[in-house]
C-alpha cells in the first residue's frame, strides 16, 4: 500500500467522516451536534468522489449538507430545545446497546476485513452523470416515477402534520 | 337408512332447530324450550332407525358418506394425497356412541328447562353442541374428528360460563385451557400422521401404519409412534380425565348447570375414551400394547385416587365430580387388560357411565332447584319430603356402585375379568376400589336422603311429571343394559373384531 | 433507449397500479378543489370504487402470463398477481373502515389526505410486490412506509396519535436503514439489483468470505423486514402504534402493511437466498441452512405475542399483539419452506385478513362509540348488538384457530407444511400449538367479557352501512374458507400454476 | 314343573315392581298382592321339590354375553340342594309377608315395604337357583341391596341408616373376595358353570394353589355374607330394621347364602384341605366367639343376632368339616327356629314396645301364644333332645369330631354351652319372673302374626326328624344322591358325642335357670367378678371401635392426604403453570417500557445476537 | 489499480452505521435521532457507491440506488420533522424519553 495522493485524501476525509460522527455521539449541545454532523456529510461528499461519484456527491451536499441540515436545524429552532441532550436514564440499555453495536461491528467487520475482489476497471467516471442519467429514464424510470409520488407523498404529509392547527381559530377571529 | 345422506342428516338435524331459535323472539319462553327439545328429537330417531336396522342384520357400511372436500397442494402431483375428503360413516362401536349422544341430548334438553335465562342462546349453543357430538362418533377422518371434536369445546365454555353456578367463569376458562391444550396436542398427532401418510382416513391410516411395507410421504420411527401414542394419550387423557389431568373437569361438574354436565360426563368425557380406543389402538397396535401395563396403572390409580377423594367431599356434585374419575379408572382398566373382555368391559363403561352420570347429575338438578344446596353436611332425610327422588338417587348410586342388574356391574365385571386375566395383582388392588366406590357413594346419598333432615324441607315438592321422562328413560336403559347386555355386545362384535386383529389377540 | 423501445412493452399489465395512482391523483385534486365545508366521505366512496376498479382489472390479467417491464422493475407474475389480489382486498375493505371513522378530534378537516395517502401506500405496497429490482422494492416499501408515517399521525391533535407516528417513524427509518445495509452487500457482491440476476450470479460463488458476508447481509434484511412484519425482533412498535394511531390506519398496519412484508420478504429471501450456497459440504442453500433462526425469530414471536396479549386491557393494544402471534405462525410457513409455502402463506393472510378487518370494523365502531378502548367497553355487546357480538365471536375463534373457520384451516396449512419435511419442525409446531392455546385465554376474554358481563348501556345500535357490509363479507368470508377452503385452493391451483414462475 | 322353575323367582319381583309403581294407591291393600305372590312362590317351590325326590336334576340356560370366543350363559338349575333352598326361602318369606301384615300395620311406607319384602324374596330365590357363579353372584348382589333397603328402612333413624350403609359395606368387603375369587376360576375354567368348576377340579386342571387361593376368596364372600368373623359386624347392628326383615334376611336366607354358597361350590372346597380347615376354623372360632358376645348382650333382637352368627358359624365349622349334609341340614332348621324366635321377639317387642330385655319379664302369661312358641325355639337352638336343633347340631359335632378337628369341636361344645345358657337366660329375662309394673296395656299379637309362628313352631319341631340317626337319614341321602364329590350322606359318630351334646346344653339351661329363673345365683357374678371380661364382652370385643380405629380412620387420613395431594402437587403445577406463564407476560410487558429506544435496541441487539451466533457458529471465525 | 482498497471504503461505512445506530438510540433530542438515522442511510450511500465502483461487477447501478436513497431519506426527515412538530404542539417537548403514554 503506498501513500498515494487518493489514499491521503481517503485517510483524512474519513477520518474527518468519523470525527464528525464521534462529535455527534459526545457533544451537548444539540445545534453542535448538527453542524458536525455537517462535516461528516461533506466528507462523505468527498469520498464519492474518490469513488468516482460525482453526480451522487453533488447530490450529497445539495441534500444532506444543505437541505436536511437546514431543516433539522428549522426543526431545532421550532421547537423549545434544552440544550443539553444527555438521558438521564437508560444506562443499562446503553450498555446493552454498545455491546450489540461491537458485536455487530465485529461480526461485519470479519466479513469485511479481507474481503477479497477483484478490482476490474470502470468508466464510471466517464460522463458519470449522462450515465446516471440514461440508466434512470430508461431502466430505472418505474422507480423514479414512484419516487415521485413517493416525495408528493411526503409533502403534502408534511404539510397536513406540520400546519399550523389553529388557522382555522385564527381565521374566525 | 335407505336415504341419501342419512348420516349428514342425522349429524345436522340439530342445526334445523338453531335455525328456527334464531327467528324466534327471545321472550317465548316455552316455545323456544319446545323448539330446542323437538329439534333433538331427529337425531333420536334416525339413530334409533339406525340401531334396530343394524340389529336386524342392516349393513352399516350403506351409511357411508364420502364427499371430496379439501386438496392441499397440486392435485396433479400429489394423486391422493393430501386430500380431505368428508366422510362420515359408522361402525358397531360408534353407532352406540350416537344413540348414546342422541338420547342424552333429548334427555338433557328435558333437563333444560332448569334453565333460568337466556333460554334462546342456551338452546342455539345445545344444539350446537349436539352437533359437535354427533359429528366426533360419525367422523371418518382424523382432521372431521378434530373439527367436530373442537365444535364440542366452544359451546361448551359458553353454556358453563354463562349458565353455570357461582365460579363458572372460573370453571370455563379451566374448561377451555385444559380441553384446548389436550386438543392441541391432538391435533399435532394428527398432523404429523397427515403430513407423513398422505391421508387421514381412519381406515386407510390403520392399513398404512400396520403395513409391513408402508407407503408414506415420510417416514415414521418406531420412536416416533410411540411418541404419538402418548400424545394421544395426554390428548384424550385430558378429556377422559386421566390423573393428573383430572382437576379441570371436577370444576365443570360442580359449576355447570346440570343439562350441560348431563351430557359432558355423559358424552364429552366419553370422546376420551372413543378416541383411545379407535385412534390408540387401531392405529398404534403394536404400541399399545407395550403401553398397556401403564394404563392399566394409570386405571387403577384413577380408580382409587378418584373414589378416596370422592370420600371426603361435602358436596355432592364433587363426589359425582371425583366419582367420574374414579369411573374412568374402570374405563382405562380394561384399555389396558387389552383383551375382549377388557376393551368390551371399557366400552361398556362408557356407555353405562354416560347413562348413570346423567342420571345423577339430572338428580342432582332436580333437588339443587328444590332445596337450593347440594352440601351434604346442609341435607339429610330427604327421603321424607322426596320420596321418589330419593329412592331414583338411590339407585343412580346403586347402579354407579356396580349393581347386578344394572349396566354398572356389567362393564365393570368385564374390565375386572380381562385385568385379571393379565394383571392379577394389579387387578386386585384396583378391586379395592369396588369397595371404596361403594363406601363414598353411600355416605353421600345415604347422607342426602336418609337420616335425620339437617333443616326443616317443609313445602318442598317431589319430582313433576316431565323430570319423570328422563329418570325412567335412563334408568330403564341401565336396566336393560345390565339384564340384558347384548344389546349392546352385539353390535359391538365386529368392531372388537377387528380391533383384536390389530393387537394381534 | 428510446420510445419505441419504451412502447414495446406491455404496460397495460400495470393497470392496476395506474387505476390507483389515478385515483390516488384525481382525489388529491378535487381535495383542493372542493369547498371545505363539503363532507369529505364521496372521496372515500370514490377511493374505494378506484380499489375496486384496480380488483377488477387485476382480476382481468389473472389469467395473463408472466410479463415484465423494463427489466424485472415491474413484474407479473403469479405471485404478484395473488398477493395483490390480497393487497387490493384489504384496502377496499380498510377503505369502508376508513370512510365510518368518526373520531372526535382531528381528523376530520383532513379526511381528504387521508383518503389519497391511503391510496399511496396501497400503490407502494403494490408495487412492493410485483418487482424484479431491488431499487423498485426499495422505494415501494419506502412509498407504503411514509404513508403509513404519516397516516398514523393524522390525529394530529391526539397525543396518541402522534406519539404513534414518531415512534413508527424512527423505528421504521432505523428498519429501512438496517435492511437497506444489508442489500447494498448483496449489490455490491453481485453487481446487480436484479434479483434474477443475482439469483443467476450467486449460484457460482463459493468463496467463504462472501458467502460469510451474504449470510449477514441476509440477517440484514430479515431483521430490517421484520420490522414491517412485526415480528421479533423488531416487533415492539407494533402495540404502540397500533394503540395511537386511528383504527383504520390501525387496520391498514396489521392486515396490507403485514401483507405487503411478508410478500417483500418472500420475494427477496427467496430469489436471492434460496441460490446461494451455504458453503457447506452438503451444498444446501444458504436459505435452508439459515433457516433454523427464521424458526427461532418465528417461535420467539408467537411466545411474545401471546404472552404479552394476556395481560392488555386496551382492545387495539391486544390486537397488536395478536397480530404479532399471526405474524409469528406467519413466519413459521417462511421458516419451515414446504412445498405448500406459497399456497399456505396465501391462504392464511387471506383469512388473517378477513378476521383481522372484521374485528377492527366492530373495534372502531365500539371504541368510537364510547370513546374509551378499554376491553369492557364490550361488556354486554350481546345485549345491545347480537349482531355484533356474534360477528365479534366469530372473527375471534377464527384468529384463535377453531375449527369450522378460515383461521383453522390456515393454522392446519401450516402445521402440515412444518411436518411434512423427514425432519418435521416438531418444536415450532408444538411452540405454535402450545402459544395457540395461550391465546385463548385473551380471545375468550374478549368475548367472556360480549356475552358474559352486563351491558353497561342497553342502548341499541345503529351500525354504518360501510361497516355492514365489512363485517358481513368478513363473516362469509370466513366461515366459508373455513368450510369450503377447497374454493380458495382451487381458485389458487387453477391460475397460478403453484406459483412456478417465482423463479422464472 | 321343574323346566318351568324360573317362574317362582318372578312371583316376588312381580309383586316388587306392582307396588313400587302403584303401592301408593294400593295402601294396605299391597299386602294382599305380596302375600299371594309369595304364596304362589311356596306352592310352586313344593311341587319342584316334590318333583325333584324323583326327576333328576334339571338345568337350562341361554346366552347372556358373549365376549369374544366365551359365551357367558344365565339360567337356572334344579338340584337337590336348590329345591330346598328354593321350599325354605319361599316359606320363611311367605310366613314374613304374612305376619309382616300385623307387624307393620299403620307404617305410611307400608307398601314400600311390601315391595323391598319382594324385591328381597326374588332376589334370594333367584340366588338360589343360580347354575353358575356369575349368576349367583348377580342375585348375591341384589340380596344385598333388599337387605340393605330393609335395614334402612326406618330411613329417618340415625342408627338405621348407619346400619344400612355398614351392612352394605361390610358385605362389599366379602363380595370383592368372591368376585376375584370367580374371576381366578373363570380362567382357569373358561367358565363358571359350576359342573365345568367341579369337572375341571376333578380332572385335576387347576393347580392346588390356585384351588385353595380360590376357593377361600370364595370364603371370604360367605364371610361377608353370613357374618362371620372378622365380618360379623354388621349383622347385629342390622337389627334396626324391622323384626320380620331379622328373621327374613337376618336369620333364615341372605345371612344362610354364605353357607348355601360353600355348600354350592363344595367340591372346590373338599378339592383344597387348607380351604377346608380355613372354614372350619373361621366357622368355629366365629360360633364361640359370638355366642360369648351373645352371653352379656340386653337387647333382645341383639342376642338373637349374635346367635345367628354363631349358628351360622357351627353351619361353616361344619362344612370345613367336609359335613355337607350337616351343614345343609343345620342350615334347614336354623331358619325354621330363628325365624320364629324372630318373629316371636318381634311379637314381643310389638306388644312391649321395648327391646332392652331387662325392661321386660313375666310376659309368659300375657302373651300365651308367643311365649310358648318362643321357648319352642329356645329349646331347638339349645340343642334339646327331640327338636329340630338337637339333630342337626349333632350332625355338626360327629362332623367336626370324624374330621378330626378335635380342638374345634371342642370349641363347638363351648359354643353348645353357651348358647343354651344366653338362649335361656333370654327366655327368662323376657317371660320369667314378675311382670314389671309398666306393662299393663301388653296383649298377644293378632293372629296374622301369631299363625306364622305357629307355623314355624310346628316346622321347629319336626323338621329335624329328616334327618336322624334313629329314623333315618332322608335328607342327607337324597343331598349326596348321585353326586359322590359331596361326601357322605351321613357319618357315624361315637354315641358319646350326642350324650355330651345334651348333657352341655342341659347344663347351659340349667345354669340360666339358676341364675335367671330361680336366681340362686347372682346375675351380676360376671359384672362383679370379672368387669373387664364382661366389658369386652358386652362391648362386643371392641371390634367395632378397633375398625373405626384402623380402617376407618386410616381411609380417612389416606383420602385426606390426597387431597392434600390434590390441592397442593395437581392443582399447583397447574397454577404455577398459569403464574409462571402470566409472569413471563408480565416480564414481556415490562421491557414494553414505551421508550422508542428500547424497541430499535431490542431489534439492534437482536440482531446483532443473531450475527454472532451465525459468526461463531458458522465457522467463520479465523 | 487504486490505492485504497474496497475494504476501507466498507470500513469507513461500517462505522459511521454504528455511530449512527448508537447516536439514534441513545441521543433525546429527537431531532438528533432523526439526523443519526440519516447518517447511517449515508453509510449505505457508501456501501453502494463503493461497491458500484469497486463490487465484484461494477456498475452505475450502486450509485442510482444510492441517489434513490438519499431521495428517500429526505422525505423519510421531512415527514419525520413534521411528526415531530406536531407532536411538539401537544406535548412541548422534543424528548424523545418522555413519549410514551402508551407501553405495556
Amino acid at each position: 500500500m503506498t501513500f498515494s495522493g487518493e489514499f491521503l485524501a481517503f485517510m483524512s476525509l474519513a477520518l474527518v467522516a468519523v470525527i464528525g460522527g464521534v462529535l455527534l455521539l459526545n457533544l451537548t449541545k444539540v445545534v453542535h451536534m448538527v453542524v458536525a454532523l455537517v462535516f461528516t456529510f461533506v466528507s462523505i461528499a468527498g469520498i464519492y468522489v474518490l469513488l468516482s461519484a460525482e453526480f451522487v456527491a453533488a447530490v450529497q451536499i445539495l441534500i444532506y449538507s444543505g437541505a436536511i441540515t437546514i431543516i433539522m436545524l428549522f426543526g431545532i429552532m421550532l421547537t423549545r430545545h434544552n440544550d443539553t441532550s444527555e438521558p438521564q436514564t437508560g444506562r443499562w440499555r446503553k450498555l446493552l446497546l454498545f455491546l450489540g453495536v461491537l458485536g455487530f461491528a465485529f461480526a461485519v467487520y470479519i466479513g469485511i476485513y479481507n474481503l477479497d475482489i477483484a478490482q476490474t476497471p470502470t468508466d464510471l467516471h466517464v460522463n458519470n452523470t449522462e450515465q446516471i442519467g440514461i440508466e434512470l429514464y430508461s431502466k430505472f424510470i418505474i422507480p423514479f416515477e414512484v419516487t415521485s409520488v413517493l416525495l408528493l407523498v411526503a409533502l403534502i404529509g408534511s404539510i397536513v402534520l406540520a400546519k399550523r392547527d389553529d388557522e382555522k381559530e385564527a381565521e374566525e377571529e | 337408512m335407505n336415504f341419501a345422506y342419512f348420516l349428514s342428516i342425522l349429524v345436522f338435524s340439530p342445526l334445523l332447530g338453531i335455525l328456527v331459535l334464531s327467528f324466534l323472539p327471545k321472550t317465548q319462553e316455552s316455545l323456544i324450550k319446545m323448539v330446542g327439545f323437538l329439534a333433538t328429537l331427529p337425531a333420536l330417531l334416525l339413530s334409533l332407525i339406525a340401531y334396530f336396522q343394524y340389529r336386524a342384520g342392516a349393513n352399516l357400511e350403506g351409511l357411508n358418506e364420502k364427499v371430496s372436500w379439501i386438496q392441499f397442494g397440486n392435485s396433479e402431483q400429489l394423486g391422493n394425497l393430501f386430500s380431505i375428503d368428508y366422510e362420515l360413516g359408522l361402525d358397531g362401536f360408534s353407532l352406540i356412541m350416537i344413540v348414546l349422544t342422541a338420547v342424552l341430548s333429548t334427555l338433557a334438553a328435558i333437563a333444560s328447562i332448569h334453565i333460568k335465562k337466556e333460554w334462546k342462546g342456551y338452546f342455539m349453543l345445545f344444539l350446537l353442541l349436539e352437533v359437535g357430538m354427533l359429528g366426533v362418533f360419525a367422523a371418518e377422518n382424523l382432521i372431521l374428528f378434530f373439527i367436530f371434536f373442537e365444535i364440542t369445546l366452544i359451546p361448551t365454555f359458553f353454556l358453563i360460563g354463562k349458565w353455570g353456578y357461582f365460579e363458572k367463569e372460573n370453571a370455563a376458562y379451566s374448561f377451555l385451557i385444559y380441553n384446548g391444550l389436550g386438543s392441541a396436542v391432538l391435533l399435532i398427532v394428527i398432523m404429523v400422521l397427515f403430513a407423513r401418510t398422505g391421508t387421514a382416513n381412519i381406515d386407510a391410516l390403520m392399513a398404512v401404519m400396520n403395513a409391513d411395507n408402508p407407503q408414506l410421504v415420510a417416514q415414521i420411527s418406531e420412536d416416533m409412534k410411540m411418541g404419538m401414542l402418548i400424545a394421544l394419550l395426554i390428548a384424550f387423557g385430558v378429556k377422559l380425565p386421566i390423573f393428573p389431568l383430572h382437576s379441570w373437569m371436577v370444576r365443570v361438574h360442580v359449576q355447570a348447570p346440570p343439562s350441560i354436565v348431563m351430557l359432558h360426563a355423559g358424552v364429552l368425557l366419553k370422546i376420551g375414551a372413543y378416541g383411545l380406543i379407535r385412534f390408540g389402538m387401531g392405529i398404534f397396535p403394536e404400541q399399545f400394547q407395550s403401553l398397556a401395563v401403564l394404563l392399566a396403572v394409570l386405571g387403577v390409580v384413577n380408580l382409587l385416587y378418584g373414589a378416596f377423594l370422592a370420600f371426603i367431599q361435602t358436596d355432592f356434585k364433587m363426589v359425582l365430580a371425583y366419582s367420574s374419575i374414579s369411573h374412568m379408572g374402570i374405563v382405562l382398566i380394561g384399555l389396558g387388560a387389552l383383551n375382549e373382555a377388557g376393551i368390551q368391559g371399557a366400552i361398556f363403561q362408557v356407555v353405562s357411565h354416560g347413562l348413570i352420570a346423567a342420571l345423577l347429575f339430572f338428580l342432582v338438578g332436580v333437588f339443587y332447584e328444590r332445596v337450593q344446596t347440594s352440601n351434604i353436611q346442609n341435607l339429610g332425610g330427604l327421603a321424607k319430603g322426596m320420596p321418589i327422588t330419593a329412592g331414583f338417587l338411590l339407585a343412580g348410586a346403586m347402579a354407579s356402585l356396580g349393581l347386578p342388574g344394572m349396566s354398572g356391574f356389567v362393564s365393570e365385571f368385564m374390565a375386572f375379568l380381562g385385568l385379571f386375566k393379565e394383571m392379577p395383582v394389579l387387578a386386585a388392588v384396583g378391586a379395592i376400589g369396588i369397595i371404596m366406590t361403594a363406601v363414598y357413594l353411600l355416605r353421600a346419598v345415604l347422607g342426602i336422603t336418609y337420616g335425620k333432615a339437617h333443616r326443616d324441607f317443609a313445602g318442598i315438592t317431589d319430582m313433576r311429571k316431565f323430570e319423570f321422562v328422563p329418570v325412567l328413560v335412563l334408568v330403564g336403559l341401565i336396566v336393560l343394559i345390565g339384564v340384558y347386555p347384548s344389546v349392546l355386545s352385539e353390535p359391538l362384535t365386529s368392531t372388537l373384531e377387528t380391533i383384536m386383529l390389530g393387537i394381534g389377540g | 433507449m428510446d420510445l419505441e423501445t419504451l412502447l414495446s412493452y406491455e404496460w397495460s399489465i400495470m393497470a392496476p397500479e395506474f387505476i390507483i395512482l389515478g385515483v390516488a391523483t384525481a382525489l388529491s385534486l378535487l381535495d383542493l378543489f372542493m369547498p371545505k365545508s363539503q363532507s369529505r366521505k364521496i372521496l372515500g366512496w370514490l377511493g374505494f370504487a378506484g380499489i375496486l376498479a384496480a380488483l377488477v382489472s387485476l382480476l382481468g390479467l389473472v389469467g395473463h402470463g408472466t410479463e415484465s417491464i423494463l427489466l424485472d422493475t415491474f413484474r407479473l407474475d403469479s405471485f404478484a398477481k395473488a398477493f395483490k389480489l390480497l393487497l387490493l382486498l384489504g384496502a377496499a375493505m380498510v377503505m369502508l373502515i376508513a370512510i365510518s371513522y368518526e373520531p372526535n378530534d382531528g381528523l376530520e378537516e383532513f379526511r381528504g389526505e387521508f383518503f389519497y395517502l391511503f391510496m399511496a401506500g396501497l400503490l407502494g405496497a403494490m408495487i412492493m410486490s410485483s418487482s424484479g429490482d431491488l431499487i423498485t422494492l426499495f422505494v415501494g416499501l419506502e412509498l407504503l412506509s411514509i404513508s403509513s408515517y404519516i397516516l398514523a399521525g393524522m390525529r394530529k391533535r391526539n397525543i396518541q396519535s402522534n406519539e404513534s407516528a414518531m415512534k413508527y417513524v424512527i423505528n421504521g427509518s432505523i428498519a429501512t436503514a438496517i435492511t437497506l445495509f444489508g442489500m447494498s452487500y448483496v449489490y455490491g457482491l453481485t453487481g446487480t439489483t436484479n434479483l434474477k440476476a443475482m439469483a443467476g450470479f450467486l449460484t457460482s460463488v463459493f468463496d467463504e468470505q462472501h458467502i460469510y458476508l451474504l449470510g449477514l447481509a441476509f440477517f440484514m434484511i430479515v431483521v430490517g423486514l421484520s420490522f414491517k412484519l412485526a415480528t421479533a425482533p423488531f416487533h415492539m412498535w407494533a402495540p404502540d402504534v397500533y394503540q395511537g394511531a386511528p383504527t383504520p390506519v390501525t387496520a391498514f398496519l396489521s392486515v396490507v402493511s403485514k401483507t405487503a412484508g411478508f410478500v417483500l420478504l418472500v420475494r427477496i429471501l427467496f430469489s436471492i437466498f434460496a441460490n446461494t450456497p451455504s458453503g457447506d459440504a452438503q451444498g444446501l442453500p444458504m436459505i435452508l441452512s439459515l433457516q433454523d433462526y427464521i424458526a427461532f425469530l418465528a417461535g420467539a414471536t408467537m411466545i411474545i405475542g401471546n404472552l404479552i396479549a394476556l395481560r392488555q386491557r386496551n382492545i387495539k393494544r391486544l390486537f397488536a399483539y395478536s397480530s404479532i402471534a399471526q405474524a409469528g405462525y406467519l413466519l413459521v410457513v417462511i421458516a419451515t419452506m414446504s412445498l405448500f409455502m406459497f399456497d399456505t402463506l396465501w391462504f392464511y393472510l387471506g383469512a388473517y385478513l378477513f378476521m383481522n378487518l372484521g374485528a377492527f370494523a366492530i373495534i372502531q365502531y365500539v371504541t368510537h362509540k364510547s370513546g374509551s378502548e378499554d376491553i369492557s367497553e364490550f361488556a354486554g355487546l350481546y345485549r345491545r348488538a347480537p349482531f355484533l357480538a356474534i360477528a365479534m365471536a366469530i372473527f375471534l375463534l377464527s384468529l384463535a384457530g377453531i375449527p369450522g373457520t378460515a383461521g383453522f384451516i390456515g393454522k392446519l396449512n401450516i402445521f402440515m407444511g412444518a411436518l411434512v419435511p423427514q425432519e418435521g419442525h416438531y418444536v415450532l409446531v408444538s411452540i405454535m400449538i402450545a402459544t395457540t392455546v395461550v391465546s385463548y385465554f385473551y380471545y375468550f376474554g374478549v368475548m367472556v367479557q360480549m356475552f358474559f358481563r352486563p351491558a353497561a348501556d342497553t342502548q341499541k345500535v345503529k351500525l354504518p352501512a360501510a361497516l355492514t357490509a365489512v363485517i358481513s363479507i368478513s363473516i362469509v368470508a370466513t366461515i366459508l374458507f373455513g368450510v369450503a377452503p377447497n374454493m380458495a385452493f382451487d381458485f389458487l391451483q387453477g391460475n397460478f400454476n403453484q406459483f412456478t414462475d417465482f423463479f422464472q | 314343573m321343574m323346566e318351568n322353575a324360573w317362574i317362582i323367582p318372578l312371583f316376588p319381583l312381580l309383586s316388587f315392581l306392582f307396588l313400587i309403581l302403584f303401592g301408593k294407591r294400593l295402601k294396605e291393600a299391597s299386602a294382599y298382592i305380596g302375600i299371594l305372590l309369595t304364596l304362589a312362590s311356596l306352592v310352586y317351590s313344593l311341587l319342584v321339590l316334590f318333583e325333584r325326590f324323583t326327576a333328576p336334576t334339571y338345568k337350562a340356560e341361554g346366552v347372556w354375553l358373549t365376549i369374544g370366543d366365551v359365551q357367558l350363559t344365565a339360567g337356572f338349575e334344579v338340584n337337590q340342594l336348590n329345591a330346598l333352598m328354593l321350599v325354605i326361602v319361599s316359606l320363611v318369606s311367605f310366613l314374613v309377608h304374612t305376619y309382616s301384615k300385623g307387624y307393620m300395620n299403620g307404617d305410611d311406607r307400608f307398601p314400600v315395604f311390601y315391595a323391598y319384602l319382594g324385591l328381597f324374596t326374588f332376589a334370594m330365590l333367584g340366588l338360589v337357583i343360580s347354575p353358575n357363579l356369575l349368576q349367583t353372584y348377580f342375585f348375591w348382589e341384589l340380596v344385598g341391596l333388599g337387605s340393605f333397603l330393609l335395614i334402612g328402612f326406618y330411613f329417618y333413624k340415625e342408627e338405621a341408616k348407619a346400619a344400612a350403609k355398614k351392612a352394605f359395606i361390610m358385605t362389599r368387603i366379602g363380595d370383592v373376595g368372591l368376585l376375584i375369587g370367580m374371576i381366578l376360576l373363570f380362567w382357569q375354567v373358561g367358565s363358571f358353570e359350576y359342573d365345568e368348576i367341579f369337572a375341571a377340579v376333578e380332572a385335576g386342571s387347576i393347580s392346588a394353589t390356585m384351588i385353595t387361593l380360590t376357593a377361600i376368596l370364595i370364603f371370604i364372600g360367605a364371610v361377608g355374607k353370613s357374618g362371620q368373623f372378622p365380618l360379623h359386624t354388621w349383622l347385629p347392628d342390622a337389627m334396626e330394621g324391622p323384626t320380620p326383615v331379622s328373621a327374613l334376611i337376618h336369620a333364615a336366607t341372605m345371612v344362610a347364602a354364605g353357607v348355601y354358597l360353600v355348600a354350592a361350590l363344595f367340591p372346590l372346597f373338599t378339592a383344597s384341605e387348607t380351604a377346608l380347615m380355613t372354614v372350619a376354623i373361621i366357622g368355629a372360632f366365629t360360633a364361640i366367639f359370638a355366642a360369648s358376645i351373645g352371653l352379656v348382650q340386653k337387647d333382645i333382637k341383639r342376642v338373637l343376632a349374635y346367635s345367628t352368627v354363631s349358628q351360622l358359624g357351627y353351619m361353616m365349622l361344619a362344612l370345613g368339616s367336609a359335613g355337607y349334609v350337616a351343614g345343609v341340614f343345620h342350615l334347614m332348621t336354623h331358619a325354621f327356629f330363628k325365624a320364629l324366635l324372630f318373629l316371636a321377639a318381634g311379637s314381643v317387642i310389638h306388644a312391649v314396645h321395648t327391646q332392652n330385655i331387662e325392661h321386660m319379664g313375666g310376659l309368659w302369661k300375657k302373651l300365651r301364644i308367643t311365649g310358648p312358641l318362643f321357648l319352642i325355639g329356645t329349646l331347638a337352638i339349645s340343642g334339646v333332645p327331640l327338636f329340630s336343633g338337637f339333630f342337626s347340631k349333632d350332625e355338626i359335632l360327629i362332623a367336626a369330631w370324624a374330621h378330626g378337628n378335635t380342638v374345634l369341636f371342642w370349641l363347638a361344645v363351648i359354643a353348645a354351652f353357651f348358647t343354651a345358657f344366653y338362649m335361656f337366660r333370654l327366655f327368662f329375662m323376657v317371660f320369667a319372673g314378675e311382670a314389671r309394673s309398666d306393662m299393663k296395656n301388653v296383649h298377644e299379637s293378632p293372629s296374622v302374626m301369631t299363625m306364622p309362628m305357629v307355623v314355624l313352631g310346628v316346622l321347629a319341631v319336626v323338621a329335624g326328624y329328616v334327618n336322624t340317626p334313629w329314623f333315618g337319614t332322608f335328607l342327607g341321602d337324597w343331598l349326596v344322591e348321585g353326586n359322590h364329590s359331596l361326601g357322605h350322606g351321613h357319618i357315624e359318630g361315637p354315641a358319646w358325642i350326642m350324650v355330651v351334646a345334651t348333657v352341655v346344653s342341659l347344663l347351659g339351661i340349667f345354669l340360666a335357670w339358676l341364675m335367671y329363673g330361680k336366681r340362686s345365683l347372682s346375675r351380676d357374678w360376671l359384672t362383679s367378678r370379672a368387669p373387664l371380661t364382661y366389658k369386652t364382652l358386652y362391648n362386643k370385643y371392641y371390634i367395632d371401635e378397633f375398625y373405626q380405629l384402623t380402617i376407618v380412620t386410616g381411609t380417612k387420613f389416606f383420602s385426606s392426604f390426597l387431597r392434600f395431594l390434590e390441592v397442593f402437587l395437581v392443582e399447583g403445577i397447574v397454577k404455577g403453570v398459569a403464574g409462571i406463564t402470566s409472569a413471563l407476560g408480565k416480564l414481556g410487558s415490562k421491557f414494553q417500557n414505551g421508550q422508542i429506544q428500547t424497541y430499535g435496541t431490542m431489534a439492534f441487539v437482536g440482531l446483532a445476537i443473531l450475527v454472532v451466533i451465525y459468526a461463531v457458529t458458522g465457522g467463520y471465525l479465523k | 489499480m487504486s490505492a485504497v482498497p474496497v475494504q476501507a471504503y466498507l470500513a469507513l461505512a461500517l462505522i459511521l452505521f454504528c455511530i449512527g445506530l448508537y447516536g439514534a438510540l441513545t441521543k433525546r433530542n429527537t431531532v438528533i435521532v432523526l439526523i443519526s438515522i440519516e447518517l447511517m442511510l449515508n453509510a449505505v450511500n457508501i456501501n453502494l457507491v463503493a461497491f458500484s465502483k469497486y463490487g465484484i461487477a461494477p456498475s452505475i447501478t450502486g450509485q442510482i440506488f444510492a441517489l434513490f436513497v438519499i431521495t428517500v431519506a429526505a422525505a423519510e426527515a421531512a415527514v419525520g420533522l413534521a411528526i415531530l412538530i406536531a407532536l411538539y404542539r401537544n406535548r412541548q417537548t422534543v424528548n424523545i424519553d418522555e413519549m410514551d403514554t402508551m407501553k405495556h
